[in-house]
């Protein structure tokens, strides 16, 4: 479940792949779930989103992706990142802002970057990697290399993602928009920040392509983001996905929800993505119990190995507080 | 006298001065629930959502929302939770809010109070721990006020929503929970004047927000060494009550600025250059200051705490200026 | 033709109402004409922006407005404010820098503001007073007021136009946003400025009211900003008046016009919304040749009246120069 | 040594580079057609619109996209036209392209150039004259300068298009058509040593960008007066050349800082704080600073007159720090 993930060879629908996107999504819930619980410990500092519950848009969209594409995250790329293979190690280190971070400890949880595996960076800005993923679209046309880049719906009401919309579809830029709608802008569901059903009726003016799924789906996301996937790099320009889904926790880490309900949260625990994908898989005979427990179990066993590479990892030293300003 | 926290003045302030003048409005991104720190919690159940408007992401646009309400009689209110995110407004802020007034001859009027909330805490990060209060000192046409506890918080806010121009209030994260002493619900301070902490004689530390704080730890050990340090909270950055600060330099002969910006450009300079001006002939050395290195805000709470000035610093940086 | 104009009484599309109307277009023509002569004499400075060809918009809008609404104006706003009865000797000396000016002389030609007639501000930033109309609808629709803004079919490229189009439709405020669509941002045409064929198609994904007219057809723009004045005022929400319509002349007084071929702006010449309303007026009886000859000259007797009290009045002193900072 | 105008400097130190290196691109509003003053007017002919990308109006967003292009591999220059509109794109500048290399821990790395232009000239108003260069020394990451003459307009762009950081490029509308000698076109200058434009014994005016011929004026006239100024053009604005300055006052123990931009909170406040910092023993006097008053830019030629620093102020606030 490390190092570089190739799927020449590999059939598009095959078992093989499935398992393995099984086995991230189990990486990434016990990532996000051992993360929350070193919260609680106060091992982990910073301000920290989680994703659990949106994993299948993460495995979905990062297995439609080729090695040399980027992608951009948001504020809550945990799940983004691991998914795309990101290393668990600095993952794990970097929120707890240990010198072995992937990003040396400056980052932090919203500030992740993983440039080897064009992991290009999340942000703290709602909606501020939309920009970067078209720049960074320029030189992948030139590539034949596609951009992936995650909002939610909450970045649908800043300008830049309109903007970004107009000049994407207008130099028709090889960028996937991925729509993460999980009904809520922090504390504001999305009937009250939007008189919009969907968000990607934002691409029609644009006569954008677009495609609504069902985020908890995940073999659906990972075909719609094929299709994009695809498009772009055939010149076809930029497409929307929106992900249907839902976030089973808090909006940070902490969060005490008032603003919502434990029936919604429970109805849409009873879809969880990792639930549901397993029962497709076995009811194919894919995979069997005994195999999901083993993802869970070397899932586990891999999030633990990045805890205690955290714990052993040493700190910045203070002296080097400056460094990394300039070239 | 009771004690409130910081961020029950803020709450209080608001709710105090929605009772009595029904022109005051709120705007803001979740503000309806009070916001990721309660400050505006119930207000929407008790005015209306005509008054508490809970607006989608679009800083630049509410910025100028608030603007448009403000120059046609109602006095906003707008919160936009991190100054960080204040980046997306400046056009609205700077181009508009600062300047219709002037560039209207005296026409329109922009009674307008931006709420932001700053400070390095808890290692949250580069795009949500700045200090960027240099910035708008710069810009005419504003005004900013940065309460250092409970009782500024109620008070100054209080006195921002009065004011017919637009105030920049800085909340610091890092004091939301501290408490306070209250003063008689019924006065409400001027908002341009600064207030001496600590009285001393052997050096003026100038500082705002929450760097008090520290200063005034600092003065505590600076006592046990024999240095006398006078602590002057600026509470308003823009205008600079500098009658204050010049006559206490003129007595303590030495000073000391001390802010969480970055040293470089930040407020701390222009008080420097500013007490040199005026007070060249009674300095016995240079205005010194603190305050981060130069350097965006890092995350890891070991980095965090190497980048925030603290009561540590200014001892030993007193020490030097004083000399032995 | 100064004064507060007042329609009560007047039938909705009586010959005096439409008299006038051709009255102020005129107006706003001479007015301009002679703002680009003075330039060129170096008798007014600043970045003079004139909207000549796009009169029939400025009328058709003002008449629509009842008045105590409000208008924000662009950086192209001197028709706006005159057809809505701006002082044109305030408006000039404004021009020119003088202490007379409507603002004092601080202001300038992209920055004028006459308050007694709600004519709340123009902008130097595109698209800068729309959300600016927005705040000011949220205190107009306890007044059962409206609020009209201008702005260009460049404008509908940044992203606060669509953060506004979000919360006017939101809170369905009394909002008309009159899209001025003359073709051109500065010296980029919209085919390259963005894909969409129609700025007001921007208003679909909000459901939002929407009429696309002939900007050089007075009268049907008048009948556009009815209809969406009305909505407005009924509880009914915003609406987008894209006015279909060319400048005649640079994007500003200077510009060498480079990016056009003199072929197009011929096309529009012939399309003159002062002419064409003319014949219509004449083909109906309601001007004579005569008439619309007077009417001519009056506005330039107008227009000279303004020019020497332009010239005539003081500069403000240069001790004055920080006043109007803070209350 | 032949004669250019400013703004050739700047097209050709763009045409250059673009020769040289094929990931540098440019990016802009209309600047397909040359921009409102023609500097990039000829490239898209040259080197396609892949190269030369023609955008919208939406500023935060090209910062954004240039900023991406950059991590990616390329060298984007970016032209915002007037700086007043870079307050639409402080976001992505701030949050993101300063600060991108160090929150990756310097995986990242941002070559990009922002070109600006700003000054108050010709009575274009408050939204179209500001200068907010006070604003982005306070920013960690950024590099900034500001060209006073044709020759620096060529070298530097050419050198902040070749570094690998952020660099802020102020241009002064004002000086778009003044024509200077150019050397030789093999060299590109250092990104950040003052020059030392007139030497002088009695006095060193810090200044930058259009001031620097109101000071070199004010120097002719002050010289007349028996008074000699060393007029130093700083050209980096950020970092600032202290060792130039420093070495400059402790010979002429006086400083007097001239910028166009608003005195209080402007460059001049770090300039002065920091000069009095390093050289408090060996000042006469202390740093004085000249700007604009504490307004919005007014737009009627007699405000703006009264508004902008000139030679005559100058040598009227020399005179009287030297004394008679
Ligand atoms: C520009 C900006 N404004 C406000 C915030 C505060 N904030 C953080 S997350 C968030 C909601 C984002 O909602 P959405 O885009 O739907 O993403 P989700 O959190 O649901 O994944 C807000 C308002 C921010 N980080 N950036
Ligand atoms: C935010 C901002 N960006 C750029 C400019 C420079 N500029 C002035 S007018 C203009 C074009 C505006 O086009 P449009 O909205 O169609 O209005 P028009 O000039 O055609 O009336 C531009 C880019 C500006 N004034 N403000
Ligand atoms: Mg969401
Ligand atoms: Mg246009």
């Amino acid at each position: 479940m490390s190092g570089r993930r190739n799927y020449e060879g590999v059939a598009e629908n095959s078992d093989i792949l499935h398992r393995d996107m099984l086995q991230r999504m189990w990486l990434i819930r016990s990532f996000e779930e051992r993360v929350i619980d070193l919260c609680h410990r106060k091992q982990l500092a910073g301000l920290v989103h989680v994703g659990i519950g949106q994993e299948g848009v993460a495995v979905g969209v990062a297995t439609a992706m080729g090695d040399d594409d980027y992608l951009y995250g948001t504020h809550r790329s945990h799940g983004h990142f691991l998914a795309r293979g990101a290393d668990p190690n600095g993952l794990m280190a970097e929120l707890a802002g240990k010198d072995t971070g992937c990003c040396r400890g400056r980052g932090g949880s919203m500030h992740i970057v993983e440039v080897g595996r064009r992991l290009m960076s999340a942000t703290g800005i709602v909606g501020g990697t939309i920009p970067l993923a078209l720049g960074t679209a320029l030189v992948a046309r030139e590539e034949g290399n596609v951009v992936a880049v995650y909002f939610g719906d909450g970045a649908s009401n800043t300008g830049s993602f309109h903007e970004c919309l107009n000049m994407a579809s207008l130099w028709k830029l090889p960028v996937v928009l991925v729509c993460e709608n999980n009904g809520y802008a922090e504390f504001t569901p999305m009937s009250a920040h939007t008189v919009v059903s969907h968000v990607s009726v934002h691409g029609q003016p644009y006569d954008m392509a677009s495609q609504i799924v069902d985020g908890n789906d995940t073999l659906a996301v990972l075909e719609a983001a094929r299709n994009a996937v695809v498009r772009a790099r055939d010149g076809g320009g930029p497409t929307i996905v929106e992900c249907l889904t839902y976030r089973l926790r808090g909006h940070y880490v902490g969060d005490p929800e008032s603003y919502r309900k434990a029936d919604e949260v429970d109805e849409w625990r009873g879809k969880d993505p990792i639930r549901r994908f397993t029962s497709v898989l076995r009811d194919r005979g894919a995979v069997t119990a005994r195999d999901v427990r083993r993802m869970e179990e070397s899932a586990r066993a891999r999030v633990e190995d990045a805890v205690r590479f955290m714990q052993e990892s040493p700190w910045p030293s203070s002296a080097s507080v400056a460094d990394f300003v300039y070239a | 006298m009771a004690e409130i926290r910081y961020i029950d003045g803020l709450r209080q302030a608001i709710e105090r001065e929605m009772e009595r003048d029904t022109s005051v409005i709120v705007l803001g991104e979740d503000v309806a629930v009070g916001g990721p720190f309660g400050v505006t919690a119930g207000l929407v159940e008790r005015f209306g959502d005509r008054r508490v408007i809970n607006t989608p992401i679009s800083e630049d646009s509410i910025m100028g929302m608030a603007t448009g309400a403000a120059i046609a009689g109602r006095r906003p209110i707008i919160e936009i939770m991190f100054i960080d995110f204040v980046t997306l407004a400046m056009s609205q802020l700077v181009n508009h809010a600062a300047k219709l007034r002037y560039m209207s001859g005296g026409q329109l009027s922009v009674p307008l109070v931006i709420r932001l909330q700053q400070g390095a805490v808890g290692g949250w990060g580069a795009q949500h721990s700045q200090s960027l209060e240099a910035w708008f000192q710069h810009v005419p046409g504003l005004k900013m006020v940065a309460p250092s506890n409970a009782s500024d918080a109620l008070g100054l806010l209080r006195a921002a929503i009065r004011d017919n121009d637009p105030v920049l209030f800085l909340e610091h994260r890092g004091l939301y929970f501290r408490k306070d002493e209250i003063p008689d619900p019924g006065t409400v301070p001027s908002l341009s004047t600064a207030k001496i902490m600590t009285p001393g004689n052997d050096l003026t530390i100038v500082t705002y927000s929450k760097m008090v704080w520290e200063a005034v730890a600092a003065a505590a050990e600076l006592a046990q060494r024999g240095i006398s340090a006078e602590i002057i909270d600026l509470r308003s950055l823009s205008p600079l009550d500098m009658d204050t600060l010049v006559r206490s330099v003129q007595r303590t002969h030495h000073a000391l600025v001390v802010h969480e910006a970055v040293v470089h450009g930040g407020l701390g300079a222009e008080i420097s250059a500013r007490i040199q001006e005026t007070a060249f002939d009674w300095l016995d050395a240079p205005v010194y200051r603190l305050g981060a290195p130069f350097a965006p805000v890092p995350a890891s709470p070991v980095l965090e705490d190497a980048f925030v000035p603290n009561a540590k610093l200014i001892v030993r940086c007193a020490e030097q200026m004083i000399g032995p």
